[in-house]
């Protein structure tokens, strides 16, 4: 269930380039690609948004990153899948998360890609720090679908 | 045969807003066998009351993979308690 | 109904430049960009291809594409569009058809740029030569869905 | 009065495999009052009898907009014959 070794899937301090995954991910035998380009909104809540800051659980994150990967080649006829998530302090306008996903055709490009940055949103143990003028927030996020308690108790069916 | 006092010990992980109100990004704890994530977080609640409120909206992870709480826990495992998340 | 003065819609000669379009269309108040990239693959059912030639009805096609962002901006709570298909001869890699949708939220944006690319490919008058070792043929293409005759018999309902 | 022998001047424009078939990518020609698009077509379709089998995957325009093959031409009109397209 790893990705494909030719897939990228990174979690990074630095600035991500969105050209160079792109290129990477784009093979002559495809046809299309799906970019999600998700970045930093200058407000938020109607508040001013100053900058943010992301922290993750870095190794588990990495992991579930890669199994998105892993599972979206299980689940689409793609080719290659870029999942890159920024870390640190990100300024307005700065990419925070960046998916690609190249295919023959286009239907399984835009599946996969949202797909992946769905799955990512509710899954993926990061966590987004707001900083406004007059403070700063957590934001409020997705409690991920975690396995209930293992129990001898099942539920009505 | 092992002495039933005998204890383990487990690395425990914070982050975003646990971190803040725990003052620290992980620590080192023993627990008595059986012991399982929900009697650890219970203990963390103790000590730092304000934990308790988030409760409801942690999920719990061991050795990286979400586990429910009542996961007994084994020594040298790495339990996390990971609020909402908001990546992306 | 027309697409607002900010989007990009266009037919062009030369190389698509994917970078000053995304970052033409994402805006600081935006969060999500959603970008479809549709290139020339080096194969067409089992034959290699070597280049391929778009031809379009061209004051048509560039309305049909305007029609299509606005509809967009009608339809999806999105900020900005960027529609670029290219013409003439188009090596193996080079990209024919770009669309960029920036939005607040994702949905919206990747609902946006797939009705875009899929109602491209269905109405608007342009067409493709796909070249070969051995000669040429023109894709088989959709066939746009007309007004049919105005008649007095109605269908049966 | 007009006379009824008075003829109209539409543009005619191909693409494609049309164009290749005419030979040329327009012209412009004139018709009777009252022709229609399919009038229009069966015309170049005795010209070129290869266009005929076309005719089911083709779709009509008039000024630029999808139209009916009943469509009425006025004198000035721009009519193509569209292939099924192949964009994107």
């Amino acid at each position: 269930m790893a990705a494909p070794s030719t897939d990228i899937t990174k979690l990074v301090l630095e600035p991500i380039d969105p050209l160079a995954l792109a290129a990477y991910v784009r093979g002559n035998g495809d046809g299309a690609m799906v970019i999600f380009d998700g970045f930093v909104r200058d407000h938020s809540k109607n508040r001013r948004t100053l900058y943010l800051k992301y922290e993750a659980y870095e190794p588990m994150a990495l992991a579930k990153i890669q199994e998105i990967a892993a599972h979206l080649h299980n689940q689409f006829p793609i080719h290659r899948v870029a999942m890159v998530h920024r870390l640190g302090r990100l300024e307005i306008g700065e990419t925070s998360v960046y998916i690609a996903v190249s295919a023959a055709h286009r239907a399984a490009a835009f599946d996969a890609c949202r797909y992946a940055i769905d799955t990512l949103k509710c899954t993926v143990p990061i966590w987004k720090k707001e900083y406004f003028e007059d403070g700063s927030v957590w934001a409020d996020g997705e409690l991920p679908s975690a396995p209930s308690a293992t129990s001898a108790v099942k539920p009505a069916s | 045969m092992p002495s039933v006092s005998q204890s383990i010990r487990v690395k425990v992980l914070f982050f975003g807003r646990l971190k803040e109100i725990a003052g620290r990004a992980h620590e080192s704890i023993d627990l008595a066998p059986e012991a399982d994530i929900e009697s650890l977080f219970a203990r963390y609640a103790s000590r730092y009351p304000e934990l308790q409120q988030y409760r409801p909206s942690l999920v719990a992870s061991c050795n990286q993979e979400f586990a429910p709480w009542n996961t007994v826990l084994h020594a040298g495992d790495e339990v996390a308690f990971l609020p909402p998340v908001s990546g992306g």
